[in-house]
């Protein structure tokens, strides 16, 4: 007779409301009139992420290494992890508002139905009246869930299906947008196309690890490796199979090559949910993977993912340089951002894991801001994202254009704000871990990057508007919030670090 | 019986592949080269990739909704045959756990019927 | 109000705030907020100068809050009041009042007259933030806040090209210094584990020669981008497309000198080495050349200032690096040079107030009748700055002079005293003839001037900062070199006796100081052949001026023009050829590989597949390796 | 024969999808291709199931194969789309986003 595995409740009972909110959240899309499904939707997906969060704080205060692996071995619910979840519930819920803002289109950013051929009449009808869709409260649920259980995988296997879990629904959000639909079913086709390519890569690498080390979870892993016996050519495969899922997730050059055009094409909301989301997401299983699993082979890493680490920040700024359009502008300075955590995560130990925690908090707040705020400037066509439409916003909407240059010079390092404190943390750990030569490269990197963040403050500023100059939609009290929270967050953080340093600190410990 | 005798049918082998090697190795140089943009393609079959007329022929997507759904609902199988030939075995926490599957399974049914994912017309 | 210091700095940035977001309803009354924030920072620091007076150990140390934590390294946002901190509250606050004050005249026909105040008190704030903090880090904050409110100021009236131009060309200089800094701090963590200025002085001695040498470099390369040294010299006369009163107070009297704070308060790691301070000196030598030489062919009033600002600066480098007693020396002559450049620009700021935004000296001339009070004043800031006795020039800039010749070397003493010294008589020169063209001779105006004296809330502070240039430095000398004690060294007890006596330097730079002034005067007081003359009915006029014409032209003009030629040449060209050159290189790389994102999902593919069997390789490499 | 064989197929198997998403231009092919490379992991899987003498590699093929499948339907419908808009199922005719 088989028993039940223990399965302690308390520990995963967020991931269990985010499941079970998002199929009751299918649910109601089936039941409910269609006039009262968004707000309900709205409602019921940000009770969801509280109540999930309330848990996670909960347990937060009572979580041991003797409590920390349950649901049979699959789950690890420690410190780093509740962490990371409680982040990605922020974050999560930040997003969550900006998808359902709804004042300054009709029917919010995503179209009802995306199965309608672009540019037939019933299209045209559809973007002019619809009530949009309110599917995306579901699969953004659904998605967050399984970010959730990503950065809390204590397997393998449980980490493929969380990645598929929260990949999935993502490739379906990108395809959504309401206006510039082309774009937006490009966007979601490349990504989904080279999603599943690197999806590949590492369930071929779960078959070498474990073809390696017979079992799948990280500390068996740890101990075959440490034992070193039969061929550990197949260990070491296995992780340079597993990093290229990873790293595409991380949008590490060169696996980097679909974040601008996704970025670019997907609905703005959706695209903020990533930037912040699945940075932190990737970035906590990756950490998890290397440093849990495969810390014994570290010296063997280091130098490669180093090599990505200069490579990714180089690239992501210098092509960040020429860019004309603001949302493949900051898709690209994601790429570098992504290089400046790869350092951190480089660094190593306490340090470094405290300061990459850290960064993709403070940096995920930035991001989902400068989103919301790219959200408002529209004209006829929807967002004007190309980069000359900006100029002379300055005279148009002296208090936006404001908070976007703040948050480009948070993006671009600038002290007293949350990029500033990021970025030294970071580099602080790289140095501290041994690794100045990628420091030198991320602060040449960063220098570079202040340029094309200058270009826009000078475009905004210094230049008259022009009559192609977009009028600054007024947010409704959704995006208002989000682009609040956000900028004070990156206010508070880059004064007052301390609170989230201190947590980062305690969390910042792994359980094998 | 000796294996001397096979060896001439060892040369003729030999002598097959070689020239057979000889005409393919040779074929890129002595050959004249043509190309055009059919030749350079991937051979493919399934769908023509090319674009066709906006308009141009019915395209039928009920077949391929069909298709997905079939995909998605079928592949339950997957763990409900384990499930079954081990029920013994599993007990009442395996029962439990396969009722939770199916009620998950049926939310996503109740959605594609409610949203008229099985009405063929 | 020692253990209250965060107020200084709070009042100001609570003003900013205030400015910067109360919207319109507040432009009746903002700017006299803007004036009374640096104000009553003014006054505060005023009583916690006298506070600290009767302190023992004369340092008010405290810590507001843990910046940041991790690991055993800490970082506090602590603030630290020391005798050098309180000189710079006192030259910031006071100097920056009077410039507020008169701002009030200057920006009264200005639209953006409350958003100038807001960011005019974000730099104050910034500015204090930089001198009072206890730690490299809380000093980088500042640094990077004074850049920041510099560059908006600059491009303030952005809708001029040549304003949004230069405050772009401020901003990516002073990014290059900054990067050495960051890097410095960053070496500092790595080496040391702390950025607190005692712990880290007091572990200097444990570093090697290479660390010391490369830590000061990097930091000389911070304090050279902000100070506008050789070689990031050449956005500061530049950043004069910005309204006058900014260019008095953060390009001439205060953040420019942050440079010059940076290493005096790094003394004990300057000192460490003296390669490094070898370099700092060649560094301010060289720079005060230039900067003289350049500013002797400027025609504009504000950038022969500008170049002036660099060359005393250069004076200021040459202090620091020189070491030992000089440290005191250097930030006299910094305090003293606050008042007299801070009064020149306002007067500067003042005559184009009065002549409709003419900059162009060739079309002043004769200035002296129409505008009493500011020709008085600026003739006080001329005389102290080419360091006539006994105006504050004289008692500052003097003893550098002679520190520059007291040195061990007799080679050393000779390049950089008789640069310090030729400098000197070179200051004389163009500094007389910005104020021989400006304010006598021949008039040489456009049509429809009116020249007239400025409103009194714009003399007010003139004739202040006048008295400022003409007694701060013989008051302030001794007792200041004595107040700075520690925290900058003392002078050393045994007198090193250089190549020239004492006597003979003062002599030797007064007659310097008497030739320029002359010749300037001989050439310039019928003012200049560049500009065609109003024609006159007096012949013998004209003649006579062709005559000096001839004779400039022969004499001075021809071999200097083609020295000034040179250098400007070197400097548009080499530095910022490099500069942009380096632009160039991003730009032109970014505009390339951008090509590679096809935007075809299957190249895509490949790169990630070339990435992936490069990452199989190499992990697979470093195995077997 | 040894299983280590079936290793070599998966392999195989795996570098033949790899490339063919490289050379291939219907976007069902190339989404093909990548089932295949899933598939060849789950070859791998149950062989190495086989060597260690446990079952985790069988259970472990079965999940990925019900995600390979969720895989195919969102893929599926995305491709779908992109073809009943462009009248194209070629993957280098979404050239839109660029540089």
């Amino acid at each position: 007779m088989v028993k039940l595995p223990p399965m302690d409740y308390a520990a995963i009972m967020p991931l269990l409301i985010l499941f079970g909110a998002a199929c009751l959240g299918v649910l109601i899309e089936a039941f409910v009139p269609r006039r009262a499904r968004n707000i309900t939707q709205l409602l019921f997906s940000l009770a969801a992420v509280i109540a999930a969060m309330v848990f996670v704080v909960k347990r937060a205060g009572n979580v041991t290494a003797a409590n920390a692996i349950t649901a049979g071995g699959a789950i690890t619910i420690d410190k780093a992890a509740l962490f990371l979840q409680g982040s990605l519930l922020v974050l999560a819920f930040v997003s969550l508002l900006i998808f359902g803002e709804r004042t300054l289109e009709q029917g919010g950013a995503f179209v009802a139905q995306a199965a309608v051929t672009v540019g037939s009449e019933k299209d045209k009808e559809q973007a002019a009246k619809s009530l949009g869709s309110t599917e995306v409260y579901p699969l953004a649920l659904f998605s967050l869930a399984g970010m959730l259980l990503f950065v809390a995988a204590n397997d393998l296997l449980t980490m493929f299906v969380a990645l598929e879990v929260f990949s999935l629904p993502l490739y379906l959000l990108c395809a959504l947008a309401r206006r510039k639909r082309l774009l937006s079913q490009e966007a979601a086709l490349k990504y989904f196309l080279l999603g599943a390519y690197a999806s590949a890569f590492f369930l071929f690498g779960v078959a070498l690890v474990y073809g390696y080390a017979k079992a799948v979870d990280f500390a068996s892993i740890h101990t075959a490796a440490a034992v070193g016996a039969g061929n550990i050519t197949l260990l070491i495969t296995g992780l340079g199979l597993l990093a290229i899922g990873l790293l595409f997730k991380v949008a590490a050059a060169p696996f980097h090559v679909w974040t601008p055009d996704v970025y670019q094409g997907a609905p703005t909301p959706v695209t903020a949910f990533m930037a912040a989301c699945t940075k932190a997401a990737a970035f906590g299983g990756l950490i998890r993977v290397l440093y849990v699993g495969f810390d014994g082979l570290g010296w063997q890493f280091t130098p490669v993912l180093g090599a990505i680490a200069a490579l990714t920040v180089m690239v992501g700024a210098v092509l960040a340089v020429t860019q004309t359009d603001l949302k493949r502008l900051l898709a690209y300075s994601s790429v570098a951002n992504a290089g400046y955590l790869l350092i951190g995560v480089l660094a190593g130990g306490q340090l470094g894991l405290q300061s990459v925690l850290f960064y993709l908090v403070a940096y995920g707040l930035t991001v989902i801001a400068a989103f919301a705020l790219i959200t408002l400037v529209r004209d006829a066509d929807g967002e004007a994202t190309h980069l000359s439409r900006w100029a002379g916003l300055g005279a148009r909407s002296p208090l936006f254009a404001g908070i976007f240059t703040f948050l480009l010079l948070a993006f671009a390092g600038i002290p007293l704000t949350s990029g500033f404190m990021a970025k030294l943390s970071v580099f602080g750990a790289a140095v501290d871990g041994g690794q100045t030569w990628l420091v030198i490269f991320g602060v040449i990197s960063s220098i570079i990057l202040a340029f094309p963040y200058l270009r826009v403050v000078v475009m905004m500023w210094l230049s008259e508007p022009g009559e192609s100059t977009p009028s600054v939609s007024l947010p409704g009290v959704l995006t208002s919030t989000a682009l609040g929270v956000g900028t004070i967050a990156t206010l508070v953080l880059g004064v007052a670090p301390g609170l989230l340093l201190d947590l980062a600190d305690k969390a910042a410990a792994f359980i094998r | 019986m000796s294996l001397s005798a096979y060896v001439p049918i060892v040369g003729l082998f030999a002598l097959a592949g070689a020239f057979g090697l000889f005409s393919v190795a040779a074929a890129p140089f002595i050959g004249p080269r043509r190309f055009n943009r059919a030749k350079l393609d991937a051979y493919e079959c399934g769908i023509e990739p090319t674009p066709q007329p906006i308009g141009g022929g019915r395209f039928p997507v009920k077949f391929y909704l069909t298709a997905m759904l079939f995909i998605v609902f079928d592949i339950e199988i997957i763990f409900l045959y384990p499930w079954a030939v081990s029920f013994n075995m599993l007990g009442v926490f395996g029962f439990v756990e396969m009722v939770i599957f199916i009620i998950t399974v049926f939310i996503a049914y109740t959605y594609v019927w409610r949203r008229g994912g099985l009405d063929w017309d | 109000m020692l253990s209250n210091l965060w107020l200084l700095i709070a009042i100001p940035a609570a003003s900013a705030a205030v400015l910067l977001l109360a919207g319109r309803k507040a432009d009746r009354w903002g700017h006299w907020l803007g004036v009374l924030a640096p104000a009553a920072s003014f006054v505060l620091g005023l009583i916690a100068f006298f506070g600290l007076r009767d302190l023992p150990g004369r340092a008010a140390e405290q810590t507001l809050w843990t910046f940041f934590k991790s690991g055993d390294m800490t970082i506090d946002f602590g603030l630290l009041f020391d005798p050098l901190t309180a000189v710079f509250v006192l030259l910031i606050t006071g100097v920056g009042s009077l410039i507020h004050l008169y701002a009030v005249g200057y920006m009264a026909h200005d639209e953006g007259r409350r958003r100038f105040f807001g960011y005019f008190n974000l730099f104050v704030a910034a500015m204090l933030l930089l001198v009072l903090g206890n730690n490299y880090v809380m000093l980088y904050l500042g640094w990077e806040g004074v850049g920041l409110a510099s560059y908006l100021l600059i491009s303030f009236w952005y809708n001029r090209p040549s304003a949004a131009t230069a405050g772009k060309k401020a901003f990516l200089m002073n990014r290059v210094g900054d990067a050495g800094f960051a890097i410095a701090i960053f070496l500092m963590l790595a080496q040391l584990g702390t950025v607190n200025y005692n712990q880290v002085f007091s572990q200097v001695g444990a570093l090697t020669t290479g660390t010391v040498l490369v830590l000061g470099l990097l930091l000389l390369l911070g304090a050279c981008g902000k100070s506008g040294q050789f070689p990031l010299q050449a956005w500061l006369p530049d950043a004069m497309e910005g309204p006058t009163p900014v260019s008095a107070l953060i390009h001439a009297a205060t953040m420019v000198t942050a440079g010059v704070y940076l290493i005096a308060r790094s003394n004990p790691i300057f000192s460490a080495n003296s390669t490094l301070q070898l370099i700092v000196v060649s560094v301010g030598a060289l720079t005060l050349l230039m900067g003289c030489i350049i500013g002797a062919a400027k025609d504009d009033i504000k950038r022969v200032l500008a170049w002036s600002t660099v060359s005393q600066i250069g004076y200021m480098f040459l202090g620091v690096g020189l070491g030992g007693g000089a440290y005191a020396l250097a930030i006299i002559h910094l305090l003293a040079h606050g008042f007299f450049k801070a009064n020149m620009f306002l007067g500067a700021g003042s005559v184009m107030h009065g002549m409709q935004d003419q900059v162009d000296i060739r079309r002043f001339g004769g200035l002296a009748k129409y505008m009493k009070i500011t020709w008085l004043t600026f003739m006080m800031g001329w005389l102290a700055i080419i360091g006539l006795p006994p105006l504050s020039g004289f008692f500052t800039k003097e003893p550098i002079i002679a520190a520059a010749f007291e040195q061990h070397d007799a080679w050393k003493s000779w390049v950089f005293g008789g640069a310090a010294l030729l400098g000197a008589g070179l200051t004389a020169f163009y500094m007389t003839r910005l104020f021989v063209l400006t304010f006598h001779g021949p008039k040489r105006w456009t049509d429809g001037q009116h020249p007239h004296e400025s409103p009194a809330v714009m003399w007010i502070p003139l004739v202040l900062l006048a008295i400022g240039s003409v007694v701060a430095g013989g008051l302030m000398a001794s007792p200041v070199a004595k107040w700075l004690e520690p925290p900058l060294p003392a002078a050393p007890a045994e007198e090193v006796h250089g190549v020239l006596g004492h006597t003979a330097i003062t002599v030797l730079s007064l007659v310097l100081t008497v030739l320029g002034a002359g010749l300037a005067w001989a050439l310039f007081r019928r003012g200049t052949a560049l500009e065609p003359q109003p024609a006159g009915p007096v012949v013998r006029a004209a003649r006579a001026n062709l005559y000096t014409d001839a004779f400039n032209e022969a004499v001075f003009e021809k071999p200097g023009s083609w020295l000034t030629r040179a250098l400007v040449y070197v400097d548009n060209k080499g530095i910022d050829g490099v500069v942009n050159g380096l632009a160039a290189l991003v730009g032109g790389g970014s505009g390339r590989l951008r090509r590679l994102q096809t935007g075809f999902v299957r190249s895509y593919a490949l790169s990630m597949l070339a990435g992936g069997v490069l990452v199989l390789g190499a992990l697979l490499a470093v195995r077997l390796g | 024969m040894t299983p280590m064989w079936y290793i070599v197929l998966a392999a195989v198997l795996f570098s033949i999808g790899a490339v063919g998403v490289l050379v291939r231009r219907n976007a069902i092919v190339l989404f093909m291709c990548v089932e295949l490379m899933l598939n060849a992991a789950n070859l791998a899987l149950v062989t190495f199931s086989r060597i260690n003498g446990t079952l985790d590699g069988q259970i472990m093929a079965f999940f990925a194969m019900v995600v390979a499948a969720a895989e195919v339907v969102i893929g599926l419908a995305i491709i779908m789309l992109i073809f009943r808009t462009r009248r194209s199922a070629s993957v280098d005719d979404a050239n839109l986003l660029k540089y």
